[in-house]
């Protein structure tokens, strides 16, 4: 189960005169926990969007390998969505109105057939299967996530810890065969980032591959297997964390250029 | 279904059905008979802006679609009632997507007044096409629906059974919807398109879909009433019945199926009350609506819902 | 009359009314941009200002030489009586749901719409009720193309109101805060303004335009009735929405062209279907543009 | 609040409806619905003052039907076709009502028609001039006014013979009566070889017709034909008198009205025509004491309150010669009533329910006052 899953080539993108991704080219393999770091402003999220078919960009080719070959170009997000990535967001964009349980089940939408007919009269014995199977898969998640106890108050009830975990569950609702996380950590507490660390090792050993953007240099290199490096839209370097924790380019982006001796 | 509803629901359709045996007034029938058929338009607009979260104004083009549709078909052709009654309904359905296309491109307010466009561009074409619609003097004769060997005839009582039991039906199907994977779609596309389109729901698809569903059913609504009046007018169909109908969605309860219908009863039995005050009416009609919208901003069966923190 | 004059003299009819328009949808726009909501109310404001203007041409009885004098305390009553409206409007019906869903709000502006076309209907009688012609009924331009003085009084005070629209909003503090209450009342509120008064002052500017535009368009037509909101207030809806809701010179510019686009459609293909071409302008108009002419595009980012 | 309650506030809302209406001393009604709201309201207004007044004459000169308190039972339809429906459906269910004079649009008057036909009960139209309207073959219906297709004709030959116009533009207000006359009109224009330059309609409670009238002005046409309502009509008027356009200008009987003359500003009607239905009510002798009456009570005359009181007259007549509270001898009564002497003329109702009264009467305006042509 290895070789490449996500393929990015020359990536570009403009908006309107700032170029905020040049030609970044980067790969991310099968069963593996990759992160997206960099300044603010590097193009993380620009990235995460032409992947996720929010934006589209100039120039550069996306491809998905796995088990289908498949250019994702041309798709829009929705379809994005169905070949089995799925991606959280940098400010949670969850259905407020929607109870817990609510958001998570429509996560599973992609992976349920239920049309108009269906809902009102399911004649169909795979509309039962189904319905049973998104409700457990959508409770098992909750659970795993320690939502059970909020499952039935609106999202916009919950605590800022509690909606990026109902935000990652709905996303793993859909059963992605990528997941896309944009800064998950972000706002959480101390132990809160611990429980994270050890939920995405979890995922990584049943097989998720994961692409996380994360400021967080203390969840990024314990977990990650790979770290590209983003900065004013280029890629300075790639490598494990080790090497990139040394890497000169890296820091001088970081903590900017090395005065003489200090 | 919960049992608390069940018996609810049971508890009303036991009453609107004795109703018309027990007060055999016909006037009283044709009040319940039209605030039936103003429920049946709520419940499709309530798709539309309760569901999918759609601004409509120009819902009253759809009615008058479907009622037009059905006129010809009898005029012309001599089709039965009952055969038109799908016909009509699968022409609004295919005009509401029609229409939707474009609208569908543009966000909020502006869908509004590109559906209120349609509204009045559907309305003056009923008036101007006057080889085909009759233009301002519409549409006469229609013939009454025959079921077997009884004609429905002028007499709202068996309009009023139809639209109950139609009423009934839809309702149940909205319920359904409501909570099936199809309504909590649209609740996702309703609160952030974007974070739905990333979950694999195709917002345009879901619009359309919701636009279709509604206009099938102010198709069917326009159908019956064609076949009560038996004469239709393009002046009936005009904004200020899609605005009311609006009214009653939002002041049933937006998205509650139930709060809907009691919404179109209230508003189109209000007006029958006031006839006493005949020149106040209209003044209080309006006064009741600022009331009830301050006493109950979220409608009279909408669930208190806090706007979201900014 | 040589089809150069036909049309000169089209666009000078389509021009008029667009001018009235641009002043109602001016009311639209500003209160559309400081709480999002379309105000249906708005077209009963315009129709109260030509009731006004007909109460002071009734007090003055029969109107000697004296007619423009006439005019302009009519003008000063629509604005005054107007602005009042407005903010009455705004403080009794839509201050206490400020927090309520958008569309229970919109409820409530159809509410006072029939409250206020039925309150003139019963103080004023429901026929039509006759505005007496103030200036001379002289025709301006010999030969085909004729202008008459009425239409360069709408043209001048429309023109100049719109300058002045401009200057409040871009040049005082009230404008400023307008525009920051428009942008984010949250913020605003941060930074001390009162967010009620600015959103009230909105309503008594736009309340008053449109009563102004309602007198220019009673003395000009002559008729008046109850019912007049209702049809050029959804017109002007469409020319606000046309030229970019919530943008002031998208207003104007919208109301201009919704005008032309009826005098040109009702001059050269026919006035039944006159209303037909300006929806489907504005359809294709939002198509192309989907936030309208000067609309600026909110682009969407996650 | 919980929603067993809400049912119960619902269902408080909606008692009154039930609430039958008290069954007094015995009551007979007689069914008046036109416009009091809406922008028609105008005219609903002076028909509901020329029944009121036949009423009440009826009354002094002793009981119609002995033992019975004769009522107005007045409904609104605001000229909404699906108003004048329920209107009608209510007075059909209310067995005191034994005849219904009403409505003043066509579009309302059709639909309902048919109702007061199934309930078998006598229906008399004051001014509905839409011609269909009779050929619906309801024997329940008579109408005391010409139709259209006796106006419109009629207009057309005074146009052309009196008036020696050639070439024409028709208007219409896009509505039952509008566009049915303008048809009328148009029809009989073109047999007797007149040349129609163009037929539009306006759309009814727009102000600005400039455009329309530049285009008509375009074509230099020697007559204008409107058929509408006085409050378009005078609009008309006062912007063809701005541009300057020379063509002389024929309505119908919706302009029969004296504020069109001030409407439509000083001098801008002057030189008009218009036909109306029947002649002037003021030359005619047997109307003399009911306008004197009718002026006395309420000052202004409208344009249709003489037909609501002789409609109101007939349907009192009617019952009065039934003897008894009953719908089908009211109607059969009605049926053998040969001749009706009204203020209007003599009237006798042909099998479709029209009166033989056709004569069309034609007005101008002279120095700001309407003057009786033929």
């Amino acid at each position: 189960m290895s070789g490449t899953l996500l393929k990015i080539e020359r990536l570009t993108k403009r908006f309107g005169g700032v170029v905020a991704l040049n030609q970044v080219s980067f790969e991310v393999s099968v069963g593996q926990i990759a992160s997206l770091i960099g300044p603010n402003g590097a193009g993380k999220t620009t990235l995460f969007n032409c992947v996720s078919g929010v934006l589209r960009p100039e120039e550069g080719r996306m491809q998905l390998l796995g088990t289908r070959c498949l250019d994702l170009g041309g798709l829009a997000s929705h379809e994005v969505a169905c070949v089995g990535i799925a991606r959280t967001f940098q400010n949670i964009r969850l259905f407020g109105q929607m109870t817990v349980l609510e958001n998570v089940l429509v996560g599973t939408h992609v992976r349920t057939h239920a049309g108009i007919l269906e809902a009102i009269w399911p004649w169909e014995r795979r509309t039962h299967q189904e319905d049973r199977w998104a409700l457990d898969r959508a409770m098992r998640l909750l659970e795993r996530l320690a939502l059970g106890g909020v499952a039935g108050r609106p999202a916009q009830a919950l605590s800022y810890g509690q909606q990026r975990r109902v935000e990652l569950a709905r996303a793993l609702a859909s059963d992605p065969e990528l997941l896309l996380l944009d800064e998950p950590a972000a706002g959480l507490a101390f132990h809160e980032r611990q429980e994270l660390m050890d939920f995405l090792r979890e995922l990584k050993q049943e097989g998720l591959t994961i692409l996380l953007i994360e400021h967080d240099m203390k969840v990024v290199m314990p977990v990650s297997d790979w770290v590209v490096v983003l900065d004013y839209g280029a890629k300075i370097a790639e490598g494990t964390p080790k090497e990139i924790q040394e890497d000169a380019k890296v820091i001088e982006a970081y903590l900017g250029a090395k005065t003489n001796g200090v | 279904m919960i049992p608390g509803r069940l018996l609810r629901f049971l508890a009303i359709a036991a009453a609107l059905i004795l109703l018309p045996i027990i007060d055999g007034n016909p006037y009283h029938i044709d009040i319940l008979a039209t605030a039936a058929l103003y429920a049946l338009l709520a419940l499709g607009l309530n798709i539309i802006v309760g569901f999918a979260g759609l601004l409509h104004l120009g819902y009253a083009a759809l009615f008058a679609i479907g009622a037009y549709t059905y006129a010809l078909l009898n005029l012309r052709m001599g089709c039965s009632f009952w055969l038109a009654l799908p016909i009509s309904g699968g022409m609004a359905g295919v005009a509401g997507v029609l229409l939707g296309l474009p609208a569908i491109r543009v966000r909020g307010d502006y869908l509004a007044i590109v559906t209120l466009g349609f509204g009045e561009i559907v309305r003056i074409v009923f008036t101007n096409l006057e080889e085909w619609t009759g233009g301002p003097n519409g549409l006469m004769g229609i013939a009454h629906p025959v079921f077997g060997s009884f004609n429905f005839g002028v007499n709202s009582t068996p309009y009023y059974g139809l639209l109950v039991v139609l009423v009934a039906a839809t309702a149940w199907a909205c319920a359904k919807l409501r909570g099936s994977r199809m309504g909590l779609a649209w609740r996702a596309v309703k609160e952030d398109e974007l974070a739905a389109g990333c979950l694999g729901i195709d917002a345009s698809r879901m619009k359309l879909l919701a636009l279709g569903l509604g206009g099938w059913i102010a198709g069917l609504a326009g159908c019956v009433f064609a076949a009560k009046q038996g004469t239709i007018t393009p002046d009936s169909f005009d904004f200020i019945l899609s605005v009311m109908i609006l009214a009653m969605v939002i002041l049933g309860g937006i998205g509650s199926v139930t709060g809907v219908i009691v919404g179109a009863v209230v508003l189109s039995a209000a007006p029958e009350l006031l006839r006493e005050f005949s020149a106040y009416r209209m003044l209080l009609f309006g006064l009741l609506m600022i009331v009830l919208m301050r006493v109950r901003p979220q409608g009279l069966f909408g669930t208190s819902v806090s706007p979201p923190a900014r | 009359m040589t089809p150069g004059e036909l049309f000169l003299q089209q666009i000078l009819n389509g021009l008029t009314i667009g001018a009235v328009y641009a002043l109602i949808a001016l009311g639209y726009t500003m209160v559309y941009g400081i709480i999002q909501l379309i105000n249906f109310a708005h077209g009963e404001v315009f129709m109260l200002g030509s009731y006004m203007g007909l109460t002071v041409f009734l007090l003055a009885g029969t109107i000697g030489s004296g007619g423009v004098g006439w005019l302009l305390l009519a003008l000063c009553t629509a604005t005054v009586g107007c602005s009042l409206l407005g903010l009455a409007v705004e403080r009794v019906a839509y201050r206490p749901l400020r927090q309520a869903p958008k569309l229970s709000v919109l409820i409530t502006a159809i509410g006072v719409s029939f409250f206020l076309q039925n309150a003139v209907m019963l103080g004023y009688g429901a026929q039509d009720r006759y505005v007496p012609a103030l200036l001379p009924a002289v025709r301006w331009g010999g030969g085909a193309v004729t202008v008459t003085p009425m239409q360069g009084v709408i043209f001048g005070v429309s023109l100049l109101l719109m300058v002045g629209l401009q200057g409040i909003v871009y040049g005082t503090r009230l404008g400023r805060n307008m525009r920051a209450t428009a942008q984010d009342p949250l913020a605003a509120r941060l930074m001390g303004i009162s967010v009620d008064q600015v959103i009230a002052g909105t309503f008594a500017i736009g309340s008053a335009l449109a009563g102004v535009g309602g007198l220019l368009f009673g003395v000009y037509y002559s008729t008046i009735n109850f019912h007049d909101g209702y049809l050029v207030g959804l017109k002007a809806f469409t020319a606000a929405v046309m030229g970019g809701i919530g943008n002031l010179p998208g207003a104007m510019l919208g109301g201009l062209l919704l005008g032309l686009l009826e005098g040109l459609g009702a001059g050269y293909i026919s006035s039944q279907w006159k209303n037909v071409i300006a929806f489907v302008v504005l359809i294709l108009v939002l198509l192309l543009r989907p936030h309208g002419l000067l609309g600026e595009r909110l682009s969407e980012r996650a | 609040m919980s929603s067993t309650f809400r049912c119960i506030l619902c269902a408080l809302v909606l008692s009154p409806l039930f609430a039958g209406c008290g069954k007094g001393e015995p009551v007979v009604k007689i069914g008046f619905v036109v416009p009091l709201t809406g922008d028609q309201a105008a005219h609903g207004m002076d028909m509901q003052r020329g029944a009121e007044l036949a009423l009440e004459q009826a009354q002094a000169k002793g009981p119609v039907l002995p033992g019975f308190k004769l009522e107005l039972a007045t409904l609104d339809d605001a000229r909404n076709p699906a108003q004048a429906v329920s209107a009608a459906k209510r007075l059909a269910a209310d067995g005191d009502v034994l005849a219904v004079v009403g409505h003043l649009n066509s579009s309302c008057t059709k639909p309902a028609s048919a109702i007061y036909h199934e309930a078998r009960l006598l229906h008399v139209n004051p001014v509905s001039s839409n011609p269909q309207i009779s050929r619906q073959g309801f024997d329940t219906f008579f109408r005391i006014c010409p139709t259209d297709d006796l106006q419109g004709p009629a207009g057309a030959h005074f146009a052309i013979q009196r008036l020696g116009a050639h070439r024409i533009f028709v208007l219409d207000d896009m509505t039952t009566y509008g566009r049915g006359l303008a048809n009328e009109f148009l029809k009989a224009a073109q047999s007797t070889g007149a040349e129609i330059l163009g037929h539009e309609g306006i759309t009814q409670g727009e102000k600005d017709f400039t455009p329309v009238l530049t285009k008509i002005k375009g074509l230099n046409p020697d007559l204008i034909y409107f058929a509408g309502m006085f409050p378009e009509a005078a609009l008309l008027l006062k912007q063809r008198f701005k541009l300057n356009l020379s063509a002389r200008f024929l309505g119908g009987d919706g302009l029969f009205e004296p504020a069109l003359i001030d409407l439509a500003g000083p001098g801008a009607a002057e030189g008009m025509y218009l036909t109306t239905l029947g002649g002037d009510i003021r030359q005619v002798p047997t109307a003399q004491e009911f306008v004197k009456a009718f002026e006395a009570k309420y000052g202004h005359l409208g344009a249709y309150s003489s037909y609501a009181y002789e409609g109101t007259n007939i349907a009192l007549e009617a019952i009065r010669q039934a003897g008894r509270k009953d719908r089908q001898a009211v109607l059969t009564a009605m049926k053998q009533m040969k001749q009706y002497p009204g203020i209007l003329g003599v009237h006798t109702f042909d099998a479709k329910g029209d009166t033989s009264i056709r004569t069309i009467g034609i007005y101008t305006v002279h120095s700001g006052k309407f003057e009786f042509v033929e």
